[in-house]
């Protein structure tokens, strides 16, 4: 249930946090925690209430989760003008199911460290200053910039807030809107883009049979992981279950829940591709009038044996994946993070999309995405290149006013970046950010925006292929603190400030996006009128747009494979793997994800590294030793954690701890892997090459007790979770 | 429960020493009416065992001297009327400002209280009323159940007479001005309720 | 060197001097030990009031060790209060008289190891302050404790053994209460006179004496049993492997016997010592002693021997590996060390050589014991730390907070005895006697009837003469 | 409770269902989890954190083993025997298991506690009663499953520094030290559903009460409901899975159902029903 539209603004001008207090301590009796005394608590009565504002009673509004780029919608609860609770919006892409970055992001909007009024740079330090200094300072600096000196440097941005944001550019006279995501599919969208014509094409996990993945951990941080979720539960393991085989160094989420988990030498993913075709053409007579000669030809020089010896993967594993991919038709096969990561990321990419083609999945589980009417509301796609342009850019003196939202390049840039210096050059910065991290940090001008659940807006989920939906974003609950501003209205008082034409009249965002939804073509509004319209997108949190069939071209590029990063006197492989938890660093301030336990480790509240058994040996460690992590570009040190789930010329670190600010909870605990990166970019995308950077270890001698949840590793022999074999399972509960 | 009704008359005598010794003459008078009302008001719910014990209560100040009196008793309004939250929530809930002023616009304008209100809702606040009825925050007491067990679903029961099942808890709040706590809110006192009423014994319903 | 057990020719009078002379005004070595003692408590008392103002967290206790030393402590106060009531009770049951001279500081350490295990499960509770709840007690909102829970007999079985172990205690100093008054004066003739409640010891008084004595002594040897039953019943009721064992009871008593009696020895080592009862604790008592501890010893280790047997060829494989955890895990080296100063040093009893070498005795004893409280420890640490779930597994190692309380509470005893024997004779002086008389009338009547003409106090009487018969 | 329902109640509470007690429940909450589905991603868990009010105890005393993850996700690796040992890699994956109150009916942990601030609900619940727990943590030593989480600290003073704490549910309470607390299948969220149904006079619907963790699994791989209940989903999960209540070895038809309770021979009866990870061989 959900309000009707202009009401929903009294409702939040005029129901404070009112009515009953908050749940307060219990199950103690300590005469410090309970009064009793009469008159010593007070309860404040609402003003003028909502009738369906009754205390004790929570409300839902649908709204949509920002904490990742996903765009989830959610139903938040709301009691007493409190927003308590968010789950999945049964009707949007993700369903009723909301990960754990949703579950938490309730934290980043209550959080104790938020900025709550602007900051101003005075005398080297940020000093909270009123909004009127803070536009004052946008005018004498930003204002006068000259034609194209300007440019924003943001996270993945759609809806009104990025057409917004693209006119304000426009006014500027700059082209120059860097949208940068540190774990992006940048490399995949270039190779889609290459041969199926289509950047973002639709993966139908529910459809295929067998899905082969070079490290896409769609269950965890791939695109759009609880959509992917939700497929891989309903259709692909249920009734006649489908095969997942994970080929990667280390044991992501999706690894976890393999049928056949395979290390290969970080790198030559696209080597591994190449000997399955092999095996497939030569052993399982598949057909490859699908590829091209040139490709045929590649492939028949990779033997069995010449890609053990490259890849380091069994050659009988080849064939018992070849088999599979043969039986359970349509398969589909993927690449992600720890394919694309490399110089020759492409060529990953391109020999896994081989696959595709020769096992005839494109059409079948790889459909083309639908055109839709509101591209300019589509969203923009995030990707690394993008902040090695910036930097550059940056460093050349490009720019007088560059403006930061919703990205972190400072915390996230390697070392060899030194992406602070090069930002420092940049006379004026702007950041419009709800914390203080390392980019806000650096900037000359802080502009506190609201969080997601406070303010308007509408986004565009970067992966709907199938549907087209632009999801509300409405306010949960009053602003926490009144100096903040939505990010819409701050932009709409920019343009409005630059004098651009068409927004005088707009007197809030809120109001800008009524008449935007009003001026929506009308087969999007279905024959609703403007309120009508408006409170039925409210309640349901989105607003379904019709589509129109897109359709896929075959033209496969070259597979031919080399050119690994070379080892040198650094001989293993750093893999800075991805998390649900901590996702690109930006959840490192929530405790509730700094306490939940990585998935497959266990460890909680800090960094880690993960050996292999054999290299553990080799090193002489045991777990909970720290290790020093040593690349040519700086060295990291953490602890232990050693498992058969990496591969053993591969050391993992993950992402997203190791910050040196963005608030209590992140600040100093664990190392960022980021940080070590070597210089190197996929030849092909020109994307940053994150696994491509070769490390040594050494010991330190020093250990500590692995803060890790959980005693044995193994069951002892309780009947705790048993396995039993997928022929039985269809066999009992086939389709 | 285990302790027969026999003590439980012992009982009642015995909870004049819970007060303070000073007060312990002023307990008894009090104890006295109390019984008095709950007789009447026996007379008035059907098939209800009013719960027994009593608090004697200090005066709580108040933004406002809201006179309960001068609207339940003499203009004879319904209990729910402003507390109207009681009979859909866990919560009866204080009337929102707006609710006041939906009378006090027009009714009574010049009294001062009432200027003191209309200060508030010109200033855009409502007032911060100091409770007075409280209990731990481990108990979650819910309006609406004992409202549908005593009024709603309770075949004879009048709605208008709905005053005499708030006396329950409340006390006679009709004869007051600002509302002051007349029954001790104890666990006993709810237990003994419970059984009598043979409402739930489960600690869960109240604890969670 | 001592052959008999006391010498009957002792007079008397000389017995109520020895006696009488340890409660004389303290020399500096007892008031140093007492304040050794106070120091101690006041280290624990520190680290309680923390635990209280912070929480359970400091005192390392965690998830899945909800209980650690303050209940392995507890169960070894409650074993060792087991001593006096063997000594008096049993002991005096089947008429082994030469307990006579022991028995009195034997219950003395009944009465204070249990004031002393009292106190561990308060000290646990993570909510001190609503103890009063395990009470059943008539309350407004009409709860009550969970009758089937064996913590709430925990409370019955001890308050009552400890009621009636003070009482046994109390009833059995009568008599030399009387002879203290007669001899005390200023405040301590004021609290003899009241505690001694007026005894002439006139047949009348000395006739339902023996009868209440004996009564009293019936009544505490099931009660003896059964609160240790029922302190095994913690661990047997429960179904986590190496609790749930079936020969707990008796295994728990046996230990409980075992300790106390080790207890036993330092102690009348220790008195022998500083008192010089070289007259009444003589060295046959001490070998007694030595001996039935050797017994129980063996009896101990049987029942340890049977509960891994039972283990190892049982069924339950959990129970089993939690068994080669003890025997190999990292509580090994306790579990070892319990072993061996549980079954192996009693050995040293079996040598007539080392049981009259009281030093020896007095450092076995102390080991013993030490051995004991590693037992309960290694019951019910292991058993938290490796249970059913892997994924809780876990070691922990007590904290500074859980060590300082129990060696506090070894000081609580101490001061407690320390007060005790200077307050009141810790050799019963009446039964002493007895013991005397009877020992003499055993060897020649002659003697006997000299002592019956003294003690009869009646001069006029004529030399009873042989002549003539 | 009291002294009455101890006395009678309590029997009747313990019957197993071929005694028929479990109709004298008015519901009997219980869950089908399917590790097939489950994918171990955790978000059960921080919903749990969220909808519980549960604190966050910070990185020492959560290695100490202080931590109070009511739902806890566990993780193991293949067995030797599986084929663990001799091979290099993990080859197929991890097993995650979910963990939360099972809601034993035959409750290890409720005949020791000494105060009864654990017993057993008319709805077939394990209930633990916060105000009336004195910390004797008996209970958390007695439960095989070590399901049950103690306020070693007042954890509520550090985590929710304001306004963190706004977040926190009025719906239940916050705990202080010296407390035990465990999953109560959001009861709050139980209470409030047959608070609604009572309002529209109808008897609670399948699918009225989601619990917080079954809610927001993407995989829908928790299913809460009614065993009671013959139309509810969970109950025909357990009869399809030919798993029954009350018993301490299942006699299944099919041998090879997947279905089956967490050391469900120890005779603790518990209310939640695990299916088998699948593999392919």
């Amino acid at each position: 249930m959900s309000g009707s539209d202009i009401n929903r603004r009294d409702f939040l001008k005029f129901m404070g946090l009112g009515g009953v207090g908050a749940a307060t301590l219990s199950g103690c009796d300590m005469p410090t925690t309970v009064t009793l005394e009469e008159g010593k608590e007070k309860v404040v009565a609402y003003l003028a209430p909502e009738e369906y504002a009754i205390p004790g009673i929570g409300v839902t509004f649908a709204s949509t989760c920002q904490q990742c780029p996903s765009g989830c919608g959610v139903h938040g609860r709301v009691r007493e003008g409190r927003v308590l609770k968010l789950e999945g919006n049964p009707e949007a892409m993700n369903g009723k199911g909301l990960c754990q970055m949703g579950q938490a992001s309730l934290q980043g909007h209550y959080n104790p460290d938020r900025i709550t009024q602007p900051m101003a740079r005075k005398g080297g330090s940020l000093v909270p200053v009123s909004w009127e200094d803070a536009w004052e300072l946008m005018r004498e600096k930003a204002s006068g910039t000259a034609q194209g000196r300007s440019a924003w440097f943001t996270g993945t941005v759609s809806g009104h807030q990025s057409v917004l944001l693209a006119a304000l550019n426009k006014a500027w006279g700059s082209k120059d809107h860097y949208v940068y995501e540190a774990i992006n599919n940048a490399v995949g969208e270039s190779v889609n883009e290459a041969v199926l014509g289509d950047a973002a094409p639709a993966y139908r996990l529910d459809k295929a049979k067998a899905i082969l993945s070079f490290g896409a951990d769609f269950l965890g941080t791939w695109m759009s992981p609880v959509h992917f979720s939700r497929e891989y539960a309903a259709k692909f393991r249920g009734g006649d279950r489908g095969v997942l085989i994970q080929v990667e160094p280390k044991m992501t989420l999706t690894g976890a829940n393999a049928d056949l988990w395979v290390a290969a030498r970080p790198g030559t993913e696209g080597v591994v591709a190449l000997g399955i075709a092999n095996v497939l053409l030569s052993k399982n007579q598949v057909d490859g009038k699908r590829l091209p000669q040139a490709a045929l030809d590649v492939i028949s020089q990779y033997s069995v044996n010449k890609v053990t010896e490259i890849t380091g993967v069994a050659g009988d594993t080849l064939v018992r994946i070849a088999e599979y991919l043969k039986e359970r038709s349509p398969s589909l096969v993927l690449s992600g993070d720890s394919a694309h990561g490399h110089v020759n990321g492409y060529q990953n990419a391109m020999a896994a999309m081989m696959l595709n083609v020769l096992l005839g999945n494109v059409g079948k589980t790889i459909e083309a995405s639908n055109s839709v009417v509101f591209g300019e509301l589509k969203a923009k796609r995030g990707n690394s290149k993008a902040m090695l342009d910036f930097a550059s850019a940056a460093d050349a003196g490009k720019y007088d006013v560059v403006f930061f939202m919703g990205a972190n390049p400072v915390y996230t840039a390697p070392t060899h970046l030194a992406m602070a210096e090069k930002i420092a050059k940049v006379p004026f910065k702007v950041a419009l950010s709800m914390f203080v991290d390392e980019t806000t940090m650096s900037a000359d001008l802080v502009l506190p925006v609201q969080s997601p659940y406070e303010e308007w807006g509408t986004s565009v989920a970067p992966y709907q292929p199938k549907e087209a939906a632009i999801s509300m974003s409405q306010p949960l609950m009053k602003p926490l603190s009144a100096e903040t501003k939505s990010l819409g209205d701050i932009l709409l008082s920019m343009l409005k400030y630059h004098g651009v034409k068409g927004y005088e009249g707009y007197e809030d965002y809120y109001a800008y996006l009524r008449s935007e939804l009003d001026n929506m073509p009308a087969s999007v509004k279905a024959g609703k009128d403007g309120d009508a319209f408006w409170s039925s997108a409210v309640q349901k949190g989105f607003i379904k747009a019709p589509t129109k069939p897109g359709s896929l071209n075959i033209n496969l590029g070259d597979v031919k494979q080399g050119g690994y990063q070379a080892g040198g006197d650094y001989p293993m492989h750093l893999v800075p793997a991805s998390n649900q938890t901590m996702y690109d660093g930006r959840n490192a301030n929530l405790p509730w994800l700094q306490e939940a336990p990585d998935q497959i480790t266990k460890i909680f509240w800090d960094s880690w590294v993960e050996l292999h058994p054999k290299t553990a040996a080799k090193l002489g460690v045991k777990e909970g030793d720290f290790v020093r992590v040593e690349s040519d570009q700086g060295a990291i040190e953490a602890q232990v954690y050693i498992y058969k789930g990496v591969h053993v010329d591969a050391v993992a670190v993950p992402m997203g701890r190791g910050h040196e600010g963005y608030g209590r909870y992140a600040k100093g605990n664990g190392v960022n892997p980021l940080k070590i990166l070597s210089p190197a970019v996929d030849k092909k995308s020109g994307e940053l090459a994150t696994h491509a950077t070769r490390v040594r270890i050494s010991k330190t001698g020093r250990s500590e007790e692995l803060p890790r949840l959980g005693g044995s590793e193994v069951q002892v022999g309780r009947r705790l979770v048993s396995t039993v074999s997928a022929d039985v399972f269809r066999r009992t509960e086939g389709a | 429960m285990f302790v027969s009704n026999k003590f439980l008359s012992k009982r009642r005598v015995n909870s004049v020493g819970q007060g303070k010794v000073s007060q312990s003459l002023a307990v008894f008078f009090s104890l006295l009416a109390s019984m008095f009302i709950v007789a009447a008001a026996q007379a008035e719910v059907p098939n209800a065992k009013p719960p027994t014990g009593t608090h004697s209560g200090e005066d709580v100040p108040q933004p406002i001297e809201f006179p309960h009196d001068v609207h339940v008793d003499v203009n004879g309004i319904n209990c729910m009327y402003c507390h109207t939250y009681a009979r859909r929530s866990k919560v009866a809930g204080i009337p929102p400002t707006s609710k006041c002023m939906g009378c006090h616009s027009i009714v009574a304008t010049d009294k001062p209280r009432i200027k003191k209100l209309t200060e508030y809702w010109e200033k855009n606040e409502p007032p911060q009323w100091n409770k007075v009825h409280d209990v731990p925050d481990f108990v979650h007491f819910t309006h609406e159940k004992h409202l549908q067990r005593f009024v709603f679903k309770n075949e004879g029961m009048d709605v208008a007479n709905v005053s005499e099942v708030c006396a329950f808890c409340h006390g006679d709040v009709k004869k007051m001005t600002v509302a002051e706590k007349v029954k001790p809110l104890n666990m006993g006192f709810c237990v003994r309720c419970h059984e009598q009423n043979d409402g739930p014994s489960d600690c869960w319903k109240c604890h969670k | 060197m001592q052959t008999k057990d006391i010498n009957e020719n002792i007079a008397w009078a000389k017995i109520n001097e020895d006696v009488l002379r340890s409660m004389e005004n303290p020399r500096m070595g007892y008031w140093v030990a007492l304040a050794c003692c106070i120091a101690m408590i006041s280290v624990a008392v520190v680290a309680e009031i923390y635990q209280y103002q912070v929480g359970m967290g400091p005192s390392n206790l965690n998830w899945p060790h909800m209980w650690d030393l303050y209940i392995a402590t507890f169960v070894f106060w409650i074993g060792m209060s087991h001593s006096g009531t063997l000594l008096s009770a049993i002991l005096h049951i089947i008429q082994a008289d030469w307990r006579k001279p022991i028995y009195r500081f034997a219950e003395a350490m009944t009465t204070f190891s249990l004031m002393t295990a009292g106190l561990f499960p308060i000290i646990h509770l993570g909510r001190v302050w609503n103890m009063y709840w395990v009470l059943p007690y008539v309350s407004d909102r009409g709860i009550w404790p969970n009758f089937r829970s064996p913590l709430v007999w925990d409370a019955f079985a001890i308050t009552t053994y400890l009621t009636s172990s003070a009482l046994f205690l109390f009833i059995g100093m009568i008599p030399d209460l009387a002879i203290c008054r007669d001899n005390a004066r200023g405040w301590r003739q004021k609290l003899y006179t009241v505690l001694s409640m007026g005894w002439q010891g006139d047949d009348r008084q000395w006739r339902h004496f023996r009868k209440i004595y004996l009564l009293m002594a019936c009544f505490l040897i099931p009660l003896a049993v059964s609160v240790h039953s029922i302190v095994s019943a913690d661990f047997a009721m429960s179904i986590m492997p190496g609790w749930h064992v079936t020969t707990f009871p008796p295994y728990f008593v046996a230990g409980a016997l075992y300790s106390g009696c080790a207890a036993i020895i330092t102690l009348f080592i220790l008195l022998r010592y500083f008192f010089r009862f070289d007259e009444y604790m003589t060295i046959p008592i001490m070998e007694k002693t030595c001996k039935l501890t050797f017994a129980i010893a063996m009896v101990w280790t049987y029942l340890n021997i049977i509960e891994f047997a039972a283990t190892w060829y049982g069924h339950d494989m959990v129970a089993k590996e939690l068994l080669i955890n003890k025997f190999i895990g990292p509580h090994a080296p306790f579990f070892w060390a319990m072993l061996f100063l549980g079954s192996v040093l009693p050995f040293t009893l079996a040598f007539e050589k080392l049981r009259r070498h009281l030093p020896t005795m007095f450092v076995v004893s102390l080991f013993l014991n030490l051995g004991m409280w590693l037992e309960r420890w290694m019951i019910v640490t292991p058993t938290l730390s490796y249970s059913y779930q892997p994924f809780a597994w876990d070691v922990m190692w007590p904290s500074m907070v859980q060590w300082s309380i129990v060696f506090g509470s070894f000081g609580w005893f101490g001061m407690l005895f320390l007060i005790f024997v200077k307050v009141f004779p810790s050799v019963s002086m009446y039964e002493v006697k007895e013991m005397v008389f009877h020992r003499r009338h055993y060897h020649s009547d002659e003697v006997a009837n000299k002592l019956h003409r003294r003690a009869s106090d009646d001069q006029s009487g004529a030399e009873p003469t042989r002549e003539g018969a | 409770m009291s002294l009455k329902n101890i006395l009678e109640n309590w029997s009747h509470y313990r019957q197993t269902i071929e005694d028929g007690g479990h109709y004298e429940y008015e519901h009997m909450w219980g869950m089908a989890i399917d590790l097939n589905k489950c994918t171990g991603c955790n978000a059960c868990s921080v919903a749990c954190y969220a909808e519980n009010n549960l604190p966050t105890v910070g990185k020492d005393r959560m290695r100490k083993g202080q931590g109070m993850h009511w739902l806890r996700m566990e993780r193991y690796w293949d067995e030797p025997e599986m084929g663990g040992e001799e091979k290099e890699y993990q080859e197929r994956g991890g097993s995650f298991l979910p963990m939360m109150c099972q809601q034993c009916n035959a409750a290890t942990c409720e005949p020791v506690c000494p105060v009864a601030a654990t017993y057993h609900t008319p709805d077939g619940l394990n209930a633990q009663v916060y105000n009336r727990c004195i910390g004797s943590r008996y209970c958390s030593n007695n439960c095989p499953y070590r399901l049950r989480y103690f306020n070693f600290y007042s954890y509520y003073e550090e985590s929710w520094p304001e306004p963190l704490n706004m977040q926190l549910n009025p719906d239940l309470s916050v705990r202080d030290k010296g407390v035990m607390e465990k999953c109560t299948f959001c009861i709050q969220r139980i209470r409030t559903g047959k608070d609604k149904a009572s309002r529209e006079d109808r008897t609670v619907q399948d699918g009225d009460i989601v619990t917080a963790c079954a809610q927001t699994c993407p995989t829908e791989a928790i299913v809460f409901g009614d065993l009671l209940d013959q139309k509810s989903q969970v109950t025909k999960l357990w009869k399809a899975q030919q798993v029954e209540l009350g018993k301490t070895k299942q006699d299944k038809a099919n041998t090879e159902l997947r279905g089956y309770r967490v050391l469900e021979g120890l005779n603790t009866d518990p209310c939640v029903m695990y299916m088998d990870r699948v593999r392919e061989a």
